[in-house]
């Protein structure tokens, strides 16, 4: 580089050097707009159908320059995390930093290298602009700057959750998975974007954003205060939870390898990690002062009755909870096996939901030792809530005999602890979740007794198709030695001798009609024999409605074999209401926001 | 101050009398006023008259995310926007403990360069037009233009950039790049020798930078004067050599300086250090493509990233000298804190004061124009 | 409801007998009166809950019995009426079912279910080889056509089984 | 000058505490009173001359105000940032606080800045005027209890648009569901409430609900 020393007059002549310039060839910039870069931040384009309506890109703008509008030809499914918001941009306000782009979980809000927008002074509304495929003047043009792995604000893989191995736990009741450490919780929840899809999605509107939120900062306490405003049965819920909200959380549905947040693992973290008495007080909370002088009857201590009577007493009302069985819980004690959920935990629960003032009488079986008519004329309204216990049987040939049973029956003798008959070798008919429960209790059974499993599930549906059983509940049963046999109908239970013998079975074929209805349709030519000491229908339940008795029964309104309800719960006779899964089928969580539903409505009525 | 709201002063029988540049003049990129006590030409005593580019950033930091405020940090100096990407990002990370990967570092000084060039090739334009020449006005921009071109290649934005992010850069550089820099920065040094010739070296432009607003090196420490302006007074102190940071310790530059700290010693200071960048730049071309590795170091999703308790004094070295932020966090989701020292709050105020103090209005533009302020540093 | 039964075997005597197309109609249209008649006199004897079953199986032979009814008396059929059929020779299925078995008093919806589904299963059946023991032409054609009409039935029935059956579903 | 050195400077002033954060950057924290002293003292006898800025930050909540002086030595090529807390004070006696003009001529900009931003008075400092904000009459607005957001809803009224597309989704039943001031209510970007509050979601919760009961049947 030449250098110039300060002392240097320089020359008035000096700059006239620079009449070269006319030798030069001159520089000629085109008219009109140049190409953008191929990674401009031009205008907003947005893919409509990619784009879940979180308002992620909402929160994080600078500029406060998106406004999320509602779009009614967009399709919401609040289960499927699906809202019809979409954003739309206030070009007054952006400053084009692509945060946007960025943090968007679905990738579908981008740029492209379109800048040039110009307009008079009564045009300002062309400045407020609805991003579609095409940009703000409505003509496609190149992408500028969209998603990269770098640029990408989100963290898109679940921490991991640690389980027992298989060989460790197939020969106990224990719990299989081992729950966060509060470094993973933290780091689980830092991914929240707090969209509150999955608050929408949850059928108790569990205000998962705010204690996901809680837990990030560490506040387990807080996050319990959370829960406890809409789930009293957070410790159930934290483990065994059907988890909708998961399935609606915007991270799942990104694009490539993008999980959901663990909201199941998180709420069991919390729980866990909350001391009980902290967590009676915490329920105890916006407990009505004074008595209403109103009594309820609750026929169930499942968590629909029992979520119906944790609100009721905290509205002040007097409930009384009847239960047939020894302890309760419903078919969360006596259907889910304890490598699950554990006792304890439950009993937590339970205990936390007493504490409030719930008056639980256990082995009285409302039809025999008191009647409907009793209950409705010692109290002002009644709930039923007595559940599905009932196992449903295939009928198929031989299915009457002693070594055929129904799974509800066997897995509520497990926790009353009652003797099991543990056959050597046990045969399951069907592909649910409660299936997979008896078909690896039984297991576990096995291995404690003869050292070796020897079950095997025959089930309709396909797997990994039409299979009704969670995935993990699939890899952890064959984890466990569990043979399934997929797409098999039951033909008949083959008895030799008065001695069960096995089941035969033929292929299924088809599972689904054209209209999707479930019609099996089986080949009878493909037979199947599969040899077994016991038979294990686990198809479907039903409910002892006979407990109502002729009168009440006649004065119901039914539907299509369930009591009629209207949207509160609210049956056709004044003072009964129903609840949980003998009207809405098997599922806590919906169960627990029936109890609340019913709750309210019981209220209003009792203050009218 | 609004000029409508501006009262001219009167005074009682003396020759001396008030007038009020600015908010728009030759003088300073960007809008600022200066209000001159004059004795005939002679300016008795200066007052700068600032506020006019207050948007209150410091402010509006204190209610964003950690993130947002990114997007508005490079507003603060608009011919020199990446230092204040850096800076901030460089803080936070202090405060969080983490540090952006070895390669985004690297990329990070490409970027700080490229910027100090572009700033520089814009002052050469600004310090000749206060002397009444206007072509180098028109080469500096256009040149500074190609630069321009660069940054839109990389960061996807042509002035703000907004590139960085704490833990690394948002982007890698695209296909060619480091090929198309290397030939802007030929195309630069082959116009070294037209610069000299109509501006460096042009007797009319020496004439009147010579002696133009000097400051002595005491006067300069005295006055917290940094940057160019500093190494004008013969101190050959920087940022970048003096509490290195990213790679700068191991590239290899000199300090240019001149002794004797006037208007013709800055522009020639700048002048030097263009090329020292371009030395630099041609250095990092080199090496960058061996330096292989992530650009980000992971941060928490932002939307709930709760930087932990802590404060940082992050500075560099920009095109117009020590440029610092001060972040403090009381671990919440946006910063407790923000404080912007701009090296331009030493030079637009105190300094320009001082120097016009006896100096000839006609200097005036000048002398402000050759300390290089931005106004938006003083305003923030 | 030995009234039902008595008449019942009666009609099944007649089938084995008679072999015009007229006493085959006559046959089936009592088969599905009777079924309906057998369904109506259950409703009041179920338990409420379930009695939404039989009604909607009354019903639906209520239909099947006007379709047999207008079939009988279609123009063409009239025509045909006189036509002799060979009878197909070892036919149990109509016999099984025809012959009702007591469901006792208070059977359950998959009892019922299952009852009826068989009951559909026969007819189809008979109607079958009816239709392949009939000759060519318009004739063959009837029987086809009610051959699927109950085969249609019986798949209803057989959907209908399994949402009640297998309801509850596995649970969580 | 090695650590030790330094600190044996430092501690000359009473009550100090000395952090090394890393090689060139030192925390002292000192009460009030001292911190001239301290100054004085790094500068005359620890070469630390460059005043690189003055920061003031307002702990509401501790009715505090924290003044940070960051000191730099060309010499040391070291920067020792000192700092102290002072009374808040209240509107009717505003915090006060000692100029260090005299120390270092830089203060007389920093202490402007901090006394229009933040209304601290710094007796000796030769400048006690407004700067920037010539026309605000104001609280100091850098306080933390002025809310710069809340200021601007109240000021100035923002353009409402309605350009043709909204104008169809609002015939359509839909249009404009969620301003972006609504989930920035007190500057909060984490308002948990939004979602919950549109009736919109709630409504399609309960089809959601709705949807549940067919749940694996």
């Amino acid at each position: 580089m030449k250098k110039i020393n300060y002392n240097d007059k320089g020359s008035i002549l000096n700059p006239l050097k620079n009449l070269q310039f006319y030798a030069r060839k001159p520089v000629t910039e085109p008219l009109g707009p140049r190409d953008a870069s191929a990674s401009y931040r031009g205008f907003h384009i947005n893919d409509l159908n990619k784009c879940i309506g979180c308002s992620s890109c909402q929160k994080i703008c600078d500029n406060a320059a998106i406004t999320m509008v509602e779009v009614p030809s967009i399709k919401e499914d609040a289960a499927k995390g699906l809202r019809n918001l979409r954003p739309a941009i206030d070009y007054g306000r952006c400053c084009w930093c692509a945060l946007c782009v960025d943090i968007c979980p679905t990738s579908a809000i981008e740029m492209t290298r379109e800048y040039v927008h110009t307009c008079d002074g009564d045009e300002t509304d062309s400045y407020f602009i609805f991003p579609k495929e095409t940009g703000i003047h409505g003509d496609s043009f190149e992408k500028g700057w969209t998603k990269t792995e770098d640029s990408d604000l989100l963290d898109r893989i679940r921490r991991p959750m640690g389980e027992m191995l298989s060989e460790a736990r197939i020969d106990n009741f224990d719990e299989i998975v081992d729950g966060f450490t509060l470094e993973m919780a933290v780091q689980e929840a830092s991914r929240c974007v707090d969209c509150g899809l999955c608050e929408d999605a949850c059928p108790a509107h569990m205000h998962a954003p705010n204690y996901i939120r809680s837990i990030y900062e560490g506040n387990l306490e807080q996050a319990v205060e959370w829960m406890y405003e809409t789930n009293p049965f957070s410790h159930v819920c934290g483990r065994v939870c059907t988890h909708i909200c998961e399935t609606a959380c915007s991270l799942g549905h990104g694009e490539g390898e993008s999980d959901p947040i663990a909201i199941r693992w998180l709420k069991r973290f919390a729980m866990d990690n909350v001391s009980k008495t902290k967590i009676k007080q915490i329920a105890r909370k916006g407990k009505a002062r004074k008595k209403s002088g109103k009594s309820i009857a609750v026929v169930g201590a499942g968590p629909a009755g029992l979520t119906a009577a944790f609100d009721l007493v905290k509205k002040g009302h007097k409930v009384t909870v009847y239960e047939s069985l020894p302890k309760a819980g419903g078919m969360t004690r006596y259907g889910i096996p304890n490598y699950r959920l554990p006792e304890d935990r439950l009993d937590q629960d339970i205990e936390v939901i007493q504490s409030v003032g719930v008056d639980i009488k256990y082995n009285v079986k409302v039809g025999t030792d008191i009647s409907m008519a009793q209950l409705y004329k010692d109290n002002h309204a009644v709930v039923m809530a007595i559940g599905l216990q009932m196992g449903r049987s295939t009928r198929i040939k031989g299915s009457d005999h002693k070594m055929v049973v129904k799974a509800v029956d066997l897995l509520r003798m497990i926790p009353k602890g009652d003797k099991v008959n543990v056959p050597k070798s046990a045969v399951v008919i069907g592909g649910g979740n409660v299936a997979m429960d008896i078909a690896r209790s039984m297991a576990r059974l096995q291995q404690q007794k003869y050292g070796e499993v020897n079950i095997t599930l025959t089930a309709l549906e396909q797997l990994g198709k039409t299979f009704l059983a969670d995935d993990e509940e699939v890899k952890e049963s064959l984890e466990e030695g569990i043979s399934i046999l997929d797409a098999r109908g039951p033909k008949q239970c083959v008895i030799k001798n008065n001695k069960l013998v096995g089941l035969e079975t033929v292929k299924v074929i088809s599972i689904f009609d054209a209209q999707g209805r479930f019609a099996p349709k089986y080949d009878e030519e493909d037979l199947q024999f599969h040899q077994a000491d016991m038979v294990i229908e686990a198809i479907g339940q039903m409910s002892d409605v006979s407990i109502l008795g002729e009168e009440l029964t006649e004065e119901l309104e039914w539907n299509r074999g369930r009591i009629q309800i209207d949207e509160n719960g609210h049956t056709s006779v004044e003072w009964l209401w129903s609840a949980g899964d003998m009207v809405k089928g098997p599922d806590v969580i919906n169960a627990v926001a029936d109890g609340h539903r019913v709750a309210k409505d019981i209220d209003r009525f009792l203050n009218k | 101050m609004r000029p409508e709201n501006y009262q001219a002063v009167k005074l009682g029988d003396s020759n001396e009398y008030e007038i009020f540049i600015g908010p728009n003049h030759p003088g300073i990129e960007g809008n600022y006023a200066f209000r001159l006590m004059l004795d005939g030409d002679i300016v008795v005593s200066g007052k700068a008259d600032a506020g006019y580019l207050h948007r209150g950033f410091e402010k509006l930091m204190e209610g964003r995310l950690w993130i947002q405020n990114l997007a508005i940090v490079p507003r603060i100096c608009v011919p020199d926007p990446a230092p204040m990407e850096v800076a901030y990002s460089m803080a936070v990370e202090e405060i969080m403990g983490i540090e952006a990967p070895i390669r985004a570092q690297w990329i990070r000084t490409m970027q700080l360069e490229l910027s100090r060039v572009a700033a520089h090739l814009f002052t050469f334009g600004g310090h000749a037009a206060t002397t009444g020449m206007y072509t180098p006005m028109f080469w500096g921009v256009a040149d500074r233009d190609l630069v321009l071109d660069l940054f839109e290649d990389f960061t996807g934005g042509r002035v703000y950039s907004i590139y960085n992010i704490p833990g690394g850069v948002r982007r890698e550089l695209p296909p060619e790049f480091l090929q198309k820099l290397s030939n802007l920065l030929d195309y630069l040094e082959s116009r070294q020798n037209d610069y000299d010739n109509l501006l460096f070296t042009n007797q009319v432009f020496v004439e009147r930078a010579k002696g133009c607003g000097a400051l002595t090196q005491s006067q300069a420490l005295e006055l917290s004067v940094t940057g160019p302006n500093l190494r004008a007074c013969g101190l050959a102190y920087d940022v970048r050599r003096d509490d290195p940071y990213l790679v700068y310790d191991e590239l290899e530059f000199d300090i240019p300086r001149q002794k004797h700290g006037d208007a013709y010693s800055r522009i020639l200071v700048r002048r030097d250090e263009l090329f020292q960048s371009i030395r630099i730049l041609r250095q990092i071309i080199e090496r960058l493509p061996s330096i292989k590795g992530k650009i980000r170091t992971p941060i928490p999703n932002p939307l709930s990233w709760n930087v932990r308790k802590g404060e940082a004094y992050a500075r560099v070295e920009s095109s117009k000298g020590e440029l610092a932020y001060y972040v403090v966090s009381d671990g919440g989701d946006k910063p407790y804190r923000v404080h912007v020292r701009g090296p331009s709050s030493m030079h637009a105020v105190q300094t320009l004061e001082f120097l016009a103090k006896g100096a000839r209005l006609e200097d005036v533009a000048q002398i402000m124009f050759s300390l290089d302020a931005c106004p938006p540093e003083v305003d923030r | 409801m030995s009234k039902h039964k008595e008449g019942h075997s009666k009609s099944y005597e007649k089938l084995k007998s008679k072999t015009t197309l007229k006493e085959i109609l006559d046959v089936a249209v009592s088969f599905e009166k009777t079924a309906r008649d057998f369904y109506t006199a259950m409703i009041p004897k179920v338990s409420k809950n379930i009695r939404y079953i039989v009604e909607e199986l009354a019903e639906e032979e209520q239909q099947h019995y006007d379709l047999f009814l207008s079939l009988k008396n279609d123009p063409y059929v009239q025509t045909q009426l006189d036509e002799r059929i060979k009878t197909p020779t070892e036919n149990h299925k109509f016999s099984d079912y025809v012959q009702l078995l007591d469901l006792g008093d208070n059977p359950d919806d998959q009892t019922i279910l299952q009852y009826a589904l068989a009951r559909e299963d026969a007819a189809m059946k008979q109607y079958q080889d009816l239709a392949d023991n009939a000759p060519e032409g318009e004739l063959q054609d009837t029987f086809r056509f009610l051959a699927i009409e109950e085969a249609e039935h019986k798949l209803e029935l057989e959907k209908k089984y399994y949402e009640i059956i297998h309801s509850g579903g596995p649970g969580n | 000058m090695n650590k030790v050195q330094i600190d044996e400077i430092l501690n000359k002033v009473n009550g100090i505490k000395i952090t090394h954060k890393r090689k060139t950057r030192i925390r002292v924290d000192v009460d009030a009173d001292s911190l001239p002293t301290l100054l004085e003292l790094i500068k005359g006898r620890a070469s630390y001359i460059h005043l690189s800025a003055i920061t003031c930050v307002d702990w509401i909540a501790d009715n505090q105000f924290e003044l940070v002086y960051h000191v730099w030595s060309y010499e040391e090529k070291c920067l020792i940032s000192a700092h102290t807390r002072i009374d808040r004070g209240s509107e009717k006696n505003p915090a006060k606080y000692i100029s260090v003009y005299d120390l270092f001529k830089p203060a007389d900009f920093f202490e402007r800045d901090i006394f229009e931003m933040y209304g601290v008075t710094f007796i000796g400092s030769p400048r006690m005027e407004k700067f920037i904000l010539t026309e605000w009459n104001g609280v100091p607005p850098m306080l933390k209890d002025f809310d710069a957001e809340a200021y601007v809803q109240e000021t100035f009224k923002w353009t409402d648009y309605n350009p043709d597309w909204l104008q169809e989704l609002t015939d359509q039943g839909g249009g404009i569901a969620v301003k972006p001031e609504d989930i920035r209510t007190a500057g909060n970007t984490h308002n948990m409430s939004t979602h919950r509050e549109r009736d919109k979601a709630k409504a399609a919760a309960v089809k959601a609900n709705d949807k549940m009961q067919g749940w694996k049947q």
